[in-house]
């Protein structure tokens, strides 16, 4: 389907499924659909946050890399610009942030590091 | 020929500004004014500072040194200082944690689900033909709670409902193969009483519960008697407006609203007294004070509430005006109503709900401020000789008077950081003044309460400049409606968030609050204190206290460059068929430099006439 | 063993209520219950179609047919009759167009600029030492007009602001070498006098012109002395809260806020008259009301707004009722304060303001309806005995008592859409009751009225349901800040505005107010006549008058099904300890269907003491 | 410029800048920057539509063909579905619609006929 709303994050060929399913978790606890996509080239995370955004129905994507580094773009930023990123130890909270972002909700505080 | 270059000087509460000015035979002609911060205390020595800063700017803006300048015209600053102070008169408590009503941003599913409380991981030793309501403490991951809970519904075990510590309520609510409602981020979990009767309700996005908060709705789910029903009433009460609740029934469980012992209030006038409670709210105080016409003094009841803050407010005039406390009367005093978000008492979910409470500004006459002693240090370390003359209100309106499209008998209404200051000069020129407390910081108070910030500098933001929403990374809406874009993403910490536009700057507010509640909180703010007290102040300078005698209201001092405020007062007054506006000193300086500019002017009258 | 079908049958002014019972030894079995749009006057013959169309629904619905009911019981419905009027009681008129204040959504530029009123096709003609503010009326291009002003600033001619008619300020503006403030979207461009000192200002996206909102402002711009200050004030008034305004002095230029001769009431009751006038507005109605006690009736000023609107009630009501119009008198009267936007008398632009008035509801007792003729007709069409029984107020609170939760004393209020009834029944069963004007249909024309939609059906629905607001082509804004996607896009006619959701329908309104503003007006409503009617009707019914001696309240009828009165009121009364929500009849019901379940329990008693 | 934003109206071969002056200046009053182009190829004014919104920045793009028919379409309309269309006797209110969509603004009604 053309018209499907989802946000989509595009990871390292390093990055299994089972690894960013906090990530995840934070989109569907705030009832924002997601798809995930691998790549097949090693790049950064602020990289594939660049292409995930362009391919997507709500002009924001998320890259993460195979630290586990994520980065939310959004298409209209400049370059591989990112507009917040997050760490593997803040998965939940960057994916539940991604999905406030998707919704215009304020984000939560407490970890997020702006880019 | 007389040639002198004159400076007026006023010292307020919160500003000192100054005017500098060239007299001649041609008249007065003014070369530049300024304005810094008052330091210290208005009336101390410590002002001197600032008066100097004030002095050296002006000059060097006028183009010369402050040693040419022939004299310095201070002025006898009123001894008036106020004070703010903020009691709750209610609190809501909830014993035996018979209720959560807190609203998480998502919780799970929409509907109604009753039955008994079991922890999750003791779901299967329950019979299967109870109705439970599930409760999941943080610990357990929400596939494996979704699973569970799947299973023992397979197993016949009629799971109607769940209360979820974390932020899991869609995670889990999309896992199951039978839909409940979910309640989730319910922080003190523990508290939640097991094996009771509960029930959890959640409304459909944009909606708010029904059944929950009627209270024969619960009495229709608990089965409650009529005597039971009037004890859990108040739980829902508390619940109306909410997006979810649970409600757990237990023995002693209750929400009550509790009166808090606000004390009484003595106010002294010069003939009667009246007391009055502060339980009945602002109202009835200046109800009370109405009618014991000038106020003498105010005591408060001894332990309670306001006793202490009135001891208190002494304790601090006091120390800053070097009296003893017993010395201190309060001469005015303004109540006004606030409804403050406070967290519930006994509560699991850290949920707020909104008390009320009465904000008072009072008024303390001091003993004659040293303003000479100001004068000498200011002539010593400036070298210019230094003179303290003309009373305030008086230079104010002869400041006032320059302003377009005015003339006698005239009413300023001098709107500072502590006091809002009245004078009419009649058509003799005969001038009755008045001082009232509450102005600008009241209303910087009462924006700080009642949006719980806890940050004077925040409120004072809010009060100053317009506010807009952050809609998207490149987007916002102004308070109009206007749509705003911004070439540059705006910056993630404002995101969805009701900002201040301070100039080019974003300030974003971290509470839960529409645009327009905090627009319309501060816009009572301002109208609860300034418009009440511009009214007060008429009713007392004008002498027949009939306003239709009045033609113009000028509007001076710090918050007549409120962009609302003289706009208000413009409004209400016109129902009087006053002219009300704020002033345009000398037809360019606005409502600023009134004070300073009435006393070059009255310099420059004596200078003439002699 | 006796074994009967028995259907109770409710009349109200807007809904016919059946319910169906059967009754045996073993108590009473409810079947099955429906409601229809009642056809006809409440007490009326035309009732029997809807009578008869909801007892086949509800005999449908018991899988039986209507002939085998063994007994019909109605109601002696209550005979008293509500209507609705309005009254304004301010008006904004502008004479020799002194101003246009509107808010044109996209003025050109920001900023202030002052001149003399010329026509673009004739800048040229005028000497260039004057400033000028340029009239631009529809059939100018903006490409020529920007290229004119242009050619006309290089020759020095000072243009400092325009006027322009079409929807070009923008388009002007982004092609002047100059930059000036322009209003533009000035419909009525031909009424703009010329040659005139003008002022137009425009303020920056989400704020509000200073200059010319305030007398003083108006004062420095055309130099007036203070008698012609008076006279302008109310032109800074009309422009407070503006985004862009033009002011023109001409001589005699005016804006006056008139208030209308609404005209005076005559309250009689049973001892004393208390005359009001209109203007002092619905406070200074009500307490004159109070002062009275009960009333007997209400008389208008004749020749005179509120004598025309008492008179054309009286005539409704007694074509309605078949009586002459002297013998219908007012009983019970509701007065509400509205502010209604209406269009500026005189104005250049359509500009609106907002004006006073006052909405009045208003009851009428009328003679015995002719219920049993209502009777004997339904006998005929259905072939089922029927018979009328039971004061429509106890059947009332019979059916209310079966609420979980109640018992005596208890306290039903029947919100409905003409009238709002209330009944206590006391410890010992003795009932009291009263009816009060104003109910559902009186909020909906405050909705209607304070909106200015002019469509009762449309404010019916924003009674109803909830808003939100569409932010862009595939999500929207709930009431509670919620957002919602949408898969397919929103309708183009919803884009941008506030809509009510109407289950999955959205309906756009098509007024520029924000979604917050609706909400409040819609609330108010609700609150100023149900929350005030609640507690009148308590004050009633209650024998001491003291609502602390009372627990229970219950709300029936079709303003109890509404989404947030019932919590309005369980708020506001529990502040005197009453536990007040919607009623649960029979535990199932909700707040319908009280009255025709009392008719049905009333009957079954009968049946089982014989 | 990557960040900048405007809308993208793409032309027929056969339209000319003058023929959809009034169209940019409803935009233009609006205050939405806006970029013309011109295809190469006649097609459908939704068919351009749907090619200006996927390379728009603000997400929905304008098509005029050449008897300037217009058509406004958004990146997450499926095919070359339309969301408002114009024709040449409404070219100025049209282009004004645009610029409030892109606004958030509600549309000027009388002329507009939905998609
Ligand atoms: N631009 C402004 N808008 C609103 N309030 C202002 C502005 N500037 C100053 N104020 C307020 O004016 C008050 C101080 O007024 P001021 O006349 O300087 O005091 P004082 O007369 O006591 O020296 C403070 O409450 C401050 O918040
Ligand atoms: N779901 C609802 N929400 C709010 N108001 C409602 C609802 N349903 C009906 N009403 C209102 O109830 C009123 C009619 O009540 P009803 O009890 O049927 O009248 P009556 O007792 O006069 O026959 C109308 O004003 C109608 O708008
Ligand atoms: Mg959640
Ligand atoms: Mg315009």
């Amino acid at each position: 389907m053309n018209n499907e709303i989802y946000l989509p994050i595009i990871c390292s060929p390093a990055v299994s499924l089972a690894d960013i399913q906090d990530l995840c978790a934070g989109l569907e606890e705030e009832g924002v659909p997601y798809q995930c996509e691998q790549m097949a080239q090693e790049q950064q995370a602020s990289e594939f946050g660049a292409i995930a955004a362009l391919k997507s129905p709500l002009f924001i994507g998320i890259g993460v890399d195979r630290h586990l580094n994520c980065s939310l773009s959004h298409q209209n930023l400049p370059g591989n610009k990112e507009y917040i990123t997050g760490s593997r130890h803040g998965l939940r909270q960057f994916g539940r942030n991604c999905g406030r972002l998707a919704k215009g909700l304020p984000l939560v505080m407490g970890g997020i590091e702006n880019a | 020929m007389v040639k002198q270059l004159i400076a007026g000087v006023d010292m307020g509460n919160s500003s000192t500004e100054v005017a500098l000015a060239q007299i001649s035979d041609d008249g007065v002609q003014f070369l530049s004014q300024h304005l810094v911060r008052t330091s210290g205390v208005k009336g101390t020595v410590d002002n001197v500072t600032g008066i100097r800063i004030a002095l050296e700017e002006a000059a060097n803006r006028a183009g010369i040194r402050i040693d040419q300048i022939d004299k310095v015209r201070i002025n006898d600053a009123a001894p008036v200082i106020g004070d703010l102070a903020m009691d709750l008169i209610s609190e809501t408590i909830i014993t035996e944690s018979s209720m959560i009503g807190h609203n998480p941003d998502t919780p799970g599913g929409a509907g109604l689900g009753v039955g008994l409380t079991v922890p999750i991981d003791e779901l299967f030793d329950w019979t299967s033909d109870q109705d439970v309501i599930v409760v999941v403490p943080g610990q357990f991951d929400y596939e494996w709670v979704a699973s569970r809970i799947n299973a023992a519904i397979e197993q016949g075990i009629r799971v109607n409902g769940a209360i979820v510590q974390k932020d899991d309520g869609v995670l889990v609510y999309n896992r199951l193969s039978k839909k409940i409602p979910i309640v989730d981020e319910v922080s003190q979990i523990e508290k939640v009483p097991l094996g009771k009767l509960a029930v959890v309700e959640v409304a459909l996005p944009g909606q708010v519960i029904r059944m929950a908060s009627n209270p024969y709705g619960l009495a229709t789910i608990f089965q409650l008697d009529p005597d039971t029903t009037i004890r859990i009433a108040p739980i829902a009460k508390a619940l109306v407006g909410n997006r979810s609740a649970v409600v757990i029934r237990t023995p002693q469980g209750e929400v009550a609203e509790r009166r808090i012992e606000a004390g009484k209030l003595t106010l002294v006038g010069e003939k009667q007294k009246v007391t009055v409670s502060v339980n009945d709210g602002s109202d009835a105080i200046m109800e009370a004070y109405e009618k014991i016409g000038s106020l003498v003094n105010v005591v408060g009841e001894t332990a309670t509430n306001v006793g202490g803050m009135l001891n208190s407010l002494r304790q601090n005039l006091a120390q800053l005006t070097q009296q003893s406390p017993s010395e201190i009367t309060i001469r005015d005093l303004l109540a006004v109503d606030a409804v403050v978000p406070m967290s519930v008492s006994g509560a699991m979910a850290g949920e707020l709900t909104l008390e009320t409470g009465v904000a008072f500004a009072s008024m303390v006459k001091t003993s004659r401020l040293p303003i000479q002693k100001v004068a000498d240090t200011l002539a010593q370390a400036i070298g210019v000789p230094v003179e303290v003359g003309g009373v305030e209100a008086e230079m104010a309106i002869r400041g006032a008077l320059t302003t377009p499209g005015t003339r006698k008998p005239i009413v300023i209404l001098d709107m500072g950081g502590g006091s809002t200051d009245a004078a009419m000069m009649a058509e003799n020129g005969k001038i009755t003044s008045t001082h009232l407390a509450g102005a600008g910081d009241m209303v910087t108070m009462l924006i700080d309460m009642e949006l719980g910030l806890n940050n004077k500098a925040l409120a004072e933001k809010i009060k100053k400049y317009p506010l807009a929403k952050v809609m998207s990374m490149f987007h916002m809406q102004l308070e109009d409606g206007t749509t705003m874009f911004s070439d540059a993403p705006l910056p993630p910490d404002t995101f969805g968030r009701v900002v201040i536009r301070e100039g080019e700057d974003l300030v974003p507010l971290n509470i839960k609050v529409t645009m327009e509640k905090v627009r319309e909180i501060r816009r009572t703010a301002k109208k609860r204190v300034f418009v009440t007290n511009g009214l007060r102040a008429l009713r007392r300078v004008v002498p027949t206290g009939n306003l239709k005698h009045l033609s113009f209201v000028v509007m001076v001092g710090g918050s007549a460059l409120d962009f609302e405020i003289p706009q208000m007062l413009t409004e209400e007054m016109s129902k009087y068929g006053i002219v009300a506006g704020f002033a345009n000193v000398r037809g360019t300086e606005g409502p600023r430099n009134a004070v300073a500019t009435g006393l070059v002017l009255a310099c420059a009258e004596e200078v003439g006439e002699r």
